[in-house]
């Protein structure tokens, strides 16, 4: 018989077992909790740790500050809930029960101050007559200020448990996808039993357990399979699953989610039981699992019973109490009381009593029991309480006793100092509920057994109602091989092997009637069996009125132990059954799920790919300022030794580019490349504008619009050749215009011949804008080719090459207003030719300018942007109405005709400039006429664009003003009271540059 | 959800974008009752709870346009077409030469 | 000031070469690639003239085919990118515009798009940290492609042998994150 | 004692006799024959459209039909911000209506539905973005609403949790609404639900609507799981089921049905005050008083009835929750789930009659319909009352998609899943 704190080696560890257990004794971690230093050893979860250690105290309860201990041996665990590790690695929440020590593990108690021994918040426990379920629906009300200033900020500083920490997690996450032919959820012995026979056939298995070890319930009761001790069994079918190609064994693993399509979300703890993750492992990894089929084996989980001080340190579940000893060789009481409603106490019973502690009695809330039982019983020497029931504990921080309600009706009190509680299995089906699917009620079982399953799943074990390890064995054999099937392989009949079926008897018991003290149904929440009473009385009957009502499930533990005492209860207050009653609905996850996991490799820079222009480097190298353009990262800037600000540099730009040349990477325009007979026809219905007649060797400005009259993008429009077209597109909108354009290919008009492909990347673009632009292009451009504006005039496009012979594309075209034109060599050679522009551009003093200059010119020049193509503009709103065909069908054409979108009144765009010259614009300033109050009927428009001019000495604008092109020489106001701002502003010509276009043409 | 596109195999929802029914016809720019028409085919959805054929794109794979039908309350799919193909079978053969 | 040619700057400048014992990437800097889509009704005028080119039968479907020094690999519906080793001033825009004219639409993508190769018995692990298709050497064989993306990167994916070696091409301004995302996949293999 | 004032001193008098003095909040009620109002749909709307219509167009008989528990829907699964930081006039005098009706909806309501005007913070990351926030804040405070712009030190100073290193996208500043907040969800359904029954009104559930009862063009009643209610006015207030409900009258809607997801994780100690969006991805945050993060993201983009979300969704949410605060890494989601959106077309609402007489539909809230809880009440009331709109609520017009005066905060135009 292994006695308790007595062995060699443990000696600092009262509670542990001199022999049995799965850990490795052979060796010692060392730990913290709440400063002390323990002893455990690897295989230890923290919660086996302190109990080997005696410690039973480990929390405080969320709302009355109870002392709270441990209750269970899994994820189910609602009270003994820890911050683990310190600074930026601190997690707060983490239920001691499965994490797994190490040596140098820190660990603290939570929500709590300023000990956990001494909690003055638990004068709240004093409290708790008032704070019932739902009483500040009721208060706090007056006076109303109060409740921001004073009520809200109370309750607060009493909310949460742990604390999160202060700093950037410093771990990595991942996540990968991995394809299966059978999933098998849940390792106990069904799920090994059927991966074991869907592994046989060579099928692709894989195969989930959130433990660190394999071989669940079966393990944890000692139980034998083979008449060897189940844990031997375990360790061959391992060895077997191990060895095989074709499966993939995931421990530490929690399936959390079932998705639609056969995808299962789950999350690999890959590091958590170590101090630090190995360099370049992750701490944890996000798993997406396709699985054509799925064998779900997640066992059930134990329910406490409602009784008075139910949650008092020292009062377990049974089956927790069974793990502690079988697989983690401690002892968590010397004198128990087993209190049950089913044949499984006589389990609980040998198991304590072989381990060495005194059952002080079998508390069985049945009057008649099986012989079988009775036997376990006298032979452990536990008095026998048929038809009896806990009603409450006794103790403070730790049970000293019990207060029994005898079947006679006595009151009897026992002393003790463990209460190894069971009021039956609920099955972990929480899985098969994800995707709507509603449980049924098992009347024989006394649990909610799955509903219709989702597609490709199936059932094994405990979670089937198979509660017996015979049965797990045989019903995770059958699944296995029925799954495989499923998934297309010969099934190979594996032999079952061999175990008991012990009896899973049980009759309802939820709560103990007249408890002795509060009676916990809901642990972590503090939810008691009076607070259901209260809210029947109040109307919250549906059960997801009770949930909310009272917040009975919502804790970190989502009722694993609570849910179905509560509904019992409720339907025995109503007078319903338990199935008219129903159960909430389970959500994902499972069991809590880092959100770093979730987010993987993409969090702060790396949140969004970044894309690089061509020539970047170039522009590195020349202190480009960069700007966010999308996932681009644009030249925005490229300051100069002595410009004070961004301004002056840009100023600088814009007049370097007026009075000389200046180069601009373009490369992130959009840019797609249309051949195919259909190909004219086919853009003139997506264009606004038409098309059809422009003539090879042409570029046209274009427009697009949405079905529905709006702009949605523009661009320019290249005819290559008869049937060849390269158009640009904003670089806001590349993708969407290239989607927009296979919609109207491949849907719309499917019968037009025409291929598009997207050019973005191939070619890098450069702006060459100035009087002297030609200049410049002379000197790279091959002499075969003409570029006079006689050989190649304004809007020209042609196919040339350039520095001896690479192939680029020259377009005469202008945003800024200058002469200028657009030169698009292969990618490859973008930096080379930034480089060489710039420097065959220095005897012109040439400069390169960004995405700031290019904006201040193109406000100059009237032309519109993104600011004006915002997602509600017409073409006539900005200007462009006079572009809009009225001849052909084209996408927008019909609806932009709507009364709305050609009401006169519709704010227009116009341009402005201060009053005062010196002052400055700012776009979002909106538009009062000069004399109006600032209220919203008097809001005519606002600012969409401003620029500081440098052409003009003067901040120039562009806003959309109600009938503003009537209204040249008219005063308003800019008024734009978030900064601060009320200008006056004159309404003025969009066109602040060279208005008859002169400059453009050369 | 996963999708199984005709050209690329099954693969997962994030590589589609959705673009709604698939039901509604653009009507004819030169019908006399053409501005209801449009009203109607760009704004008004019988959205049901049953069965839906609906766009989707596969932008994240070949580019394909689909149609898809798919349980709207249950999220299971039934067939996956490809939309081109979809669109020439509807089509009147006399539209399809411009 | 002469008109020198320009020299090509690569995408891969921020690369670190990998070479691990179970996993090289490998940038494949020497190509030259195509596009073509078959123009309306000449589907089967340009496998003819494919296969009377290169001796190459287009895969129909997803796929690679290897012809007379050249790679076809599907791209999508009724389209296919070609590509080739960029010797001798080999330009596969030019060479297959005249092979097919009349039949496909023939669109550079020499410099849009850049291949990485990436090989090694941890490939399948590693990629599988970011591309979400089965590379299982049951679901995905030599000669097959998906077009899919890695880690929020548009990429064309196919397999060349059974080492495993991979092929990726993605667009050129994505490389940096590319190889960001990868090679922290890859830490975790030592590498 | 159903009728009990809500109160301090009657919750320390009832905690001196075990709470057993509290009756139910609102009467189990059984249908009656017929109303001179039914309301379909027992959320946030159906219910504050009774409380109003009781209040302040009496006397009526009216009912609240609901087909399944009141509150179930989206009233009870949103992340709970409250706002009226909109941009465009047929907008922002409505949510201002509702911004003032939640301000005085304690007392009004004689509930405490903790209204908490903690803030709300737009961030802006560009700009572009920055310009587009000033338009919007001086669109507000021309009407009224309060509005700050603020720099990237006032940002810091008051969010200093933010990553503001290491970004993909810098935060260069945010726009502030101090009135905003949140409001406690539940607690909107079970309060109005409480203050209407108080006023008689009839809240019956597990009651379905499965069809209309016409006259010619005039509706006169409605057919139930629960028998034939008879009615001289209806008003639909079905949230996601406005398509399915609408349909029963012959009526296509401008509406898609859309999946939004919203996540709460484990309960923590308090440190985000405020609500905080992300500008440059689909995050937004804030934390409940229990002390639970509550966040969420982007529709899962495809049209639903399905109150659940997918994968995918959840993953971007996250990575866009770790790149703005890195620090939650650590912090565990507890759990996730959907709600259907009535996405209209541009995204605005629909308060007006149907072209059947006697129907009126209050629809397409997207996913920012709880704000407008108390307002879409108090119009909706108004317009079945009266005939006739709001004055708040008048470009909320079923044929505005027709005339081209499309309500498009986002500019995303006919697209319900860009919204
Ligand atoms: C995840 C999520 C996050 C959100 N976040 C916010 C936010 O932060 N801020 C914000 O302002 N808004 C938000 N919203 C939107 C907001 O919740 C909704 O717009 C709003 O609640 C809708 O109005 P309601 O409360 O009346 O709807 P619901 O509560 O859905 O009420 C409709 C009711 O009608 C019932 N019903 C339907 N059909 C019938 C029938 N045939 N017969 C009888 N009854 C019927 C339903 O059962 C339901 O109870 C969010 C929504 C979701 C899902
Ligand atoms: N007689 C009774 O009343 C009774 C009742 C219940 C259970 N049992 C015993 O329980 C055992 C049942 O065997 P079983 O194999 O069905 O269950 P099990 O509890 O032995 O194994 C289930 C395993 O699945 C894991 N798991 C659960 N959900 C998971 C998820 N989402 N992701 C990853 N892992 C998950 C659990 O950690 C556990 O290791 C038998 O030993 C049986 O005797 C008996
Ligand atoms: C603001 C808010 C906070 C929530 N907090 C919690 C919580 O702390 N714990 C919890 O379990 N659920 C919480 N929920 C989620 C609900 O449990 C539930 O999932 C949600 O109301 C949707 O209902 P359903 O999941 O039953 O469909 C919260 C929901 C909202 C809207
Ligand atoms: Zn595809």
């Amino acid at each position: 018989m292994a006695t308790p704190g007595q062995g060699s080696g443990t000696g600092s560890q009262p509670n542990r077992l001199e022999t049995g257990g799965l850990v490795d004794r052979s060796r010692i971690v060392r730990f913290t909790f709440d400063g002390k230093t323990y002893t455990g050893h690897p295989g230890d979860t923290l919660a086996s740790a302190l109990i080997a250690n005696g410690v039973s105290l480990t929390g405080r309860s969320f709302k009355y500050h109870r002392p709270r201990g441990i209750l269970s041996a899994g994820s189910e665990e609602p009270n003994a809930l820890v911050e683990l590790r310190e600074g930026a690695r601190r997690e707060p929440n983490t239920r001691a029960t499965v994490a797994e020590v190490f040596d140098g593990l820190v660990a603290r108690s939570q929500n709590r101050w300023p000990s956990l021994d001494f909690d003055v918040m638990a004068v709240n426990s004093l409290l708790s007559p008032i704070f019932v379920a739902g009483f500040y629906y009721k208060t706090f009300m007056w006076p109303s200020a109060l409740w921001e200033k004073l009520y809200e900020p109370a309750i607060r500083r009493a909310a949460g448990l742990g604390r999160a920490s202060d700093e950037a997690d410093p771990d990595t996450y991942d996540k990968a996808t991995a394809f299966a032919d059978v999933l098998v959820i849940g390792g106990g012995t069904a799920g090994l039993a059927a991966a074991l026979a869907a592994a046989r056939t060579n099928a692709r298995v894989i195969l989930v357990d959130e433990n660190a070890t394999l071989g669940g319930r079966g393990v944890d009761d000692g139980a034998d399979i083979n008449g060897n001790p189940a844990h031997e069994w375990v360790r061959t079918v391992e060895a077997e699953l191990s060895s095989a190609p074709n499966v993939r064994i995931l421990r530490r693993t929690t399936a959390f989610g079932t998705y639609d399509g056969g995808t299962y979300g789950a999350v690999e703890r890959v590091s958590d039981h170590l101090a630090v993750a190995a360099q370049g492992v992750p701490r944890q990894r996000l798993w997406r699992i396709v699985a054509k089929e799925t064998v779900l084996a997640s066992g059930a989980t134990e329910r406490p019973v409602v009784f008075g001080g139910n949650d008092r340190p020292g009062v377990m579940l049974a089956g927790a109490v069974r793990t502690y000893i079988n697989r983690f060789g401690v002892l968590p009481g010397r004198r128990a009381v087993v209190f049950t409603n089913n044949d499984y106490g006589a389990s609980t019973v040998a198991a304590l009593k072989r381990a060495g502690a005194e059952v002080v009695a079998l508390v069985d809330s049945r009057a008649q029991i099986s012989d079988e039982v009775k036997r376990i019983a006298s032979e452990a020497g536990a008095r026998l309480l048929l038809g009896a029931v806990v009603t409450g504990t006794l103790g403070k921080k730790r049970v000293t006793g019990v207060t029994i309600h005898t079947r006679t009706g006595e009151e009897e009190r026992l002393d003790c100092d463990l209460v190894a509680m069971s009021g039956g299995w609920n099955p972990n089906i929480q899985l098969t509920t994800h995707l709507g699917s509603k449980p049924t009620w098992n009347d024989k079982l006394l649990c909610f057994l799955p509903g219709t399953l989702p597609h490709g799943m199936s059932l094994a074990g405990a979670v089937a109602g198979d509660f017996t390890l015979g049965k797990t064995l045989v019903g995770g054999t059958s699944a296995g091989s029925a799954a495989v099937t499923a998934a297309g392989y010969a099934a190979v009949s594996v032999p079952v092997p061999k175990a008991a079926d012990e009896s899973d008897a049980v009759a309802p018991l939820w709560r103990v009637k007249s408890p002795n003290g509060k009676a916990f149904v809901d642990q972590q929440n503090d939810v008691t069996e009076s607070d259901i009473e209260l809210a029947e009385r109040e109307g919250f009957r549906a059960v997801e009125h009770l949930k909310r009502y009272t917040t009975l499930g919502m804790a970190t533990d989502q009722g694993r132990t609570a849910n179905v005492n509560a509904l019992a209860i409720m339907a025995e207050i109503t007078g319903r059954t338990i199935p008219q009653t129903g159960i909430t609905v389970a959500r994902p996850p499972y069991t809590p799920v880092s959100l770093g996991t979730l987010a993987g490799h993409h969090r702060e820079k790396h949140f969004k790919p970044t894309r690089l222009p061509p020539s970047y480097r170039w522009a590195k190298e020349n202190g480009c300022v960069f700007v966010e353009t999308g996932l681009w990262l644009r030249p925005s800037y490229f300051p100069r030794p002595g410009e004070k600000d961004w301004l002056e540099t840009v100023k600088r730009e814009v007049t370097t580019v007026r009075n000389a040349v200046g180069i601009c990477d373009v490369s992130t325009l959009g840019k797609v490349d249309l051949q195919g007979a259909d190909t004219a026809a086919f853009l003139d219905r997506i264009y606004m504008n038409g098309l059809k007649t422009l003539p090879i060797g042409k570029c046209r400005y274009g427009g697009m619009l949405r079905e529905d009259g709006i702009l949605m993008d523009d661009g320019t429009v290249a005819r290559l050749g008869e049937n060849h077209y390269f158009i640009t597109t904003t670089t806001a909108n590349a993708v969407k215009v290239v989607q927009h354009m296979e919609y109207c290919a491949q849907w719309l008009w499917p019968e037009l011949d025409v291929q598009i492909v997207s050019a973005t990347e191939q070619w890098a673009q450069y702006a060459v804008a100035g009087p002297k632009s030609r200049e410049l292009l002379q000197k790279i451009v091959d002499p075969a080719f003409d570029i006079t504006d006689a050989g190649f005039p304004y809007l020209g496009v042609g196919e040339i090459t350039v520095c001896g012979g690479i192939k680029a594309r020259l377009f005469r075209l202008s945003f800024s207003g200058e002469r200028a034109y657009e030169i698009g060599v292969p990618a490859r050679y973008g930096d080379a030719l930034m480089r060489r522009l710039a420097e065959a551009g220095k005897e012109f003093g040439a400069c390169a300018y960004g995405t700031e200059a290019l904006g201040v010119m193109r406000i100059e020049k009237g032309h519109i942007s993104g600011p004006e193509l915002n997602g509600t503009t017409t073409p006539r709103d900005v200007g462009l109405g006079g572009m809009v065909s009225t001849k052909k069908d084209f996408i927008g054409h019909v609806l932009g005709k709507r009364p709305g979108l050609v009401d006169p009144e519709r704010p227009a765009l116009i341009g402005f400039r201060p009053l005062d010259r010196s002052q400055r614009l700012r776009s979002g300033a909106h538009f009062l006429k000069r004399d109006a109050q600032a209220t919203a009927e008097n809001d005519e428009g606002y600012m969409t664009s401003v620029a500081y001019s440098p052409s003009n000495g003067h901040w120039v604008g562009l806003g959309l003003l109600k009938r503003g092109p009537e209204r040249i020489g008219e005063i308003v106001r800019a008024y734009d009271p978030v900064r601060g701002g009320d200008t006056l502003v004159e309404v003025v010509s969009p066109v602040f540059v060279d208005p008859e276009g002169v400059r453009v043409r050369g | 959800m996963r999708i199984a596109c005709p050209y690329c195999g099954e693969r997962s929802l994030d590589e589609f974008l959705y673009s709604g029914d698939a039901t509604v016809k653009r009507p004819d720019f030169a019908s006399p009752t053409a501005a209801n028409e449009f009203v109607s085919y760009t704004y008004e959805r019988s959205n049901p709870p049953g069965m839906h054929r609906e766009l989707w794109y596969h932008s994240a794979g070949c580019h394909a346009w689909l149609v898809v039908t798919r349980g709207i309350a249950t999220h299971a799919i039934t067939s996956v077409e490809v939309a081109r193909d979809v669109a020439l079978n509807e089509k009147p053969a006399t539209k399809d030469s411009i | 000031m002469a008109n020198q040619t320009l020299l090509a700057t690569s995408a891969f400048l921020h690369w670190k070469p990998v070479k691990a014992l179970n996993f090289t990437v490998e940038p494949r800097e020497t190509l030259t690639m195509a596009s073509f889509a078959a123009a309306k009704g000449k589907k089967d005028a340009l496998a003819a003239a494919i296969r009377a080119a290169y001796g190459a039968d287009l895969p129909k479907g997803s796929g690679r085919v290897e012809g007379n020094g050249i790679a076809f690999v599907w791209a999508g519906p009724d389209q296919w990118l070609a590509i080739a080793e960029r010797k001798d001033g080999r330009d596969l825009e030019s060479e297959l515009k005249a092979a097919l004219s009349g039949i496909a639409s023939v669109v550079d993508q020499s410099d849009g798009r850049v291949v990485v190769r990436i090989s090694g018995s941890d490939a399948r692990a590693i990629l599988a940290k970011g591309i979400p298709v089965d590379l299982d050497a049951r679901a995905f064989k030599p000669g097959n492609v998906a077009i899919t993306h890695a880690s929020h990167i548009g990429v064309i994916l196919w397999q060349i042998d059974d080492k495993p070696t991979y092929e990726v091409a993605l667009f050129r301004s994505y490389v940096d994150s590319f190889a960001h995302w990868l090679l922290d996949s890859a830490a975790e293999y030592g590498v | 004692m159903s009728r009990a004032h809500y109160s301090i001193f009657s919750v320390l008098r009832e905690s001196l006799r075990g709470h057993t003095g509290w009756g139910p909040a609102w009467r189990e009620a059984e249908p009656k024959p017929d109303y001179d109002v039914v309301i379909v749909g027992g959320g946030g709307h159906g219910l504050a459209t009774a409380f109003y219509l009781a209040k302040h167009h009496g006397p009526l008989r009216i009912a609240v039909l609901e087909k399944g528990w009141i509150g179930g829907g989206n009233v009870g699964r949103n992340t709970t911000i409250v706002r009226s930081n909109y941009l465009l006039p047929g907008n922002i005098p409505f949510y201002e209506l509702s911004m003032q009706l939640w301000e005085g909806l304690e007392h009004e309501l004689n509930y405490n539905a903790m209204v908490s005007q903690r803030g709300v913070l737009n961030l802006y990351h560009s700009d572009g973005q920055r310009d587009a926030f000033a338009r919007r804040g001086n669109a507000m405070r021309l009407h009224g609403v309060d509005a700050e712009l603020l720099d990237q030190a006032a940002v810091r100073k008051m969010v200093p949790f933010l990553n503001f290193e290491n970004g993909r996208f810098p935060i260069h500043g945010g726009l502030l609404q101090r009135r905003g907040g949140t409001v406690r969800h539940d607690a909107v359904a079970w309060g109005y639900a409480r203050a209407a029954d108080r006023l008689g009104v009839d809240i019956i559930q597990n009651c379905e609507v499965k069809g209309f009862k016409r006259e010619g063009d005039r509706i006169v009643g409605v057919e139930t799981t629960r028998g034939y209610i008879g009615a001289k006015k209806v008003g639909m207030a079905v949230a996601g089921s406005s398509s399915r409900v609408a349909a029963m009258a012959g009526l296509r809607l401008p509406i898609e049905s859309h999946v939004l997801q919203a996540f709460v994780s484990e309960s923590i100690k308090p440190f985000i005050d405020g609500v905080v969006t992300f500008g440059a991805g689909h995050f937004y945050i804030s934390q409940s008083d229990k002390g639970g993060l509550v966040f969420g993201g982007d529709l899962d983009g495809y049209n639903s009835y399905a109150q659940r979300g997918n994968l995918p969704v959840v993953e971007d949410v996250l990575e866009g929750g770790m790149a703005l605060m890195p620090r939650i890494g650590r912090v565990r989601m507890l759990r996730h789930w959907g709600g259907i959106m009535d996405m209209s077309m541009d995204g605005s609402p629909i308060i007006d009659h149907t072209p059947v007489s006697g129907l009126y539909i209050n629809a397409g809230w997207c996913y920012g319909g709880f704000k407008a809880t108390p307002a879409s009440g108090f119009c909706f009331a108004h317009l079945i009352a009266h005939d006739q709109p709001h004055a708040v609520a008048k470009a909320y017009r079923l044929d505005r998609f027709a005339t081209g005066h499309a309500i498009d905060e986002k500019g995303m135009g006919p697209h319900p899943n860009l919204h």
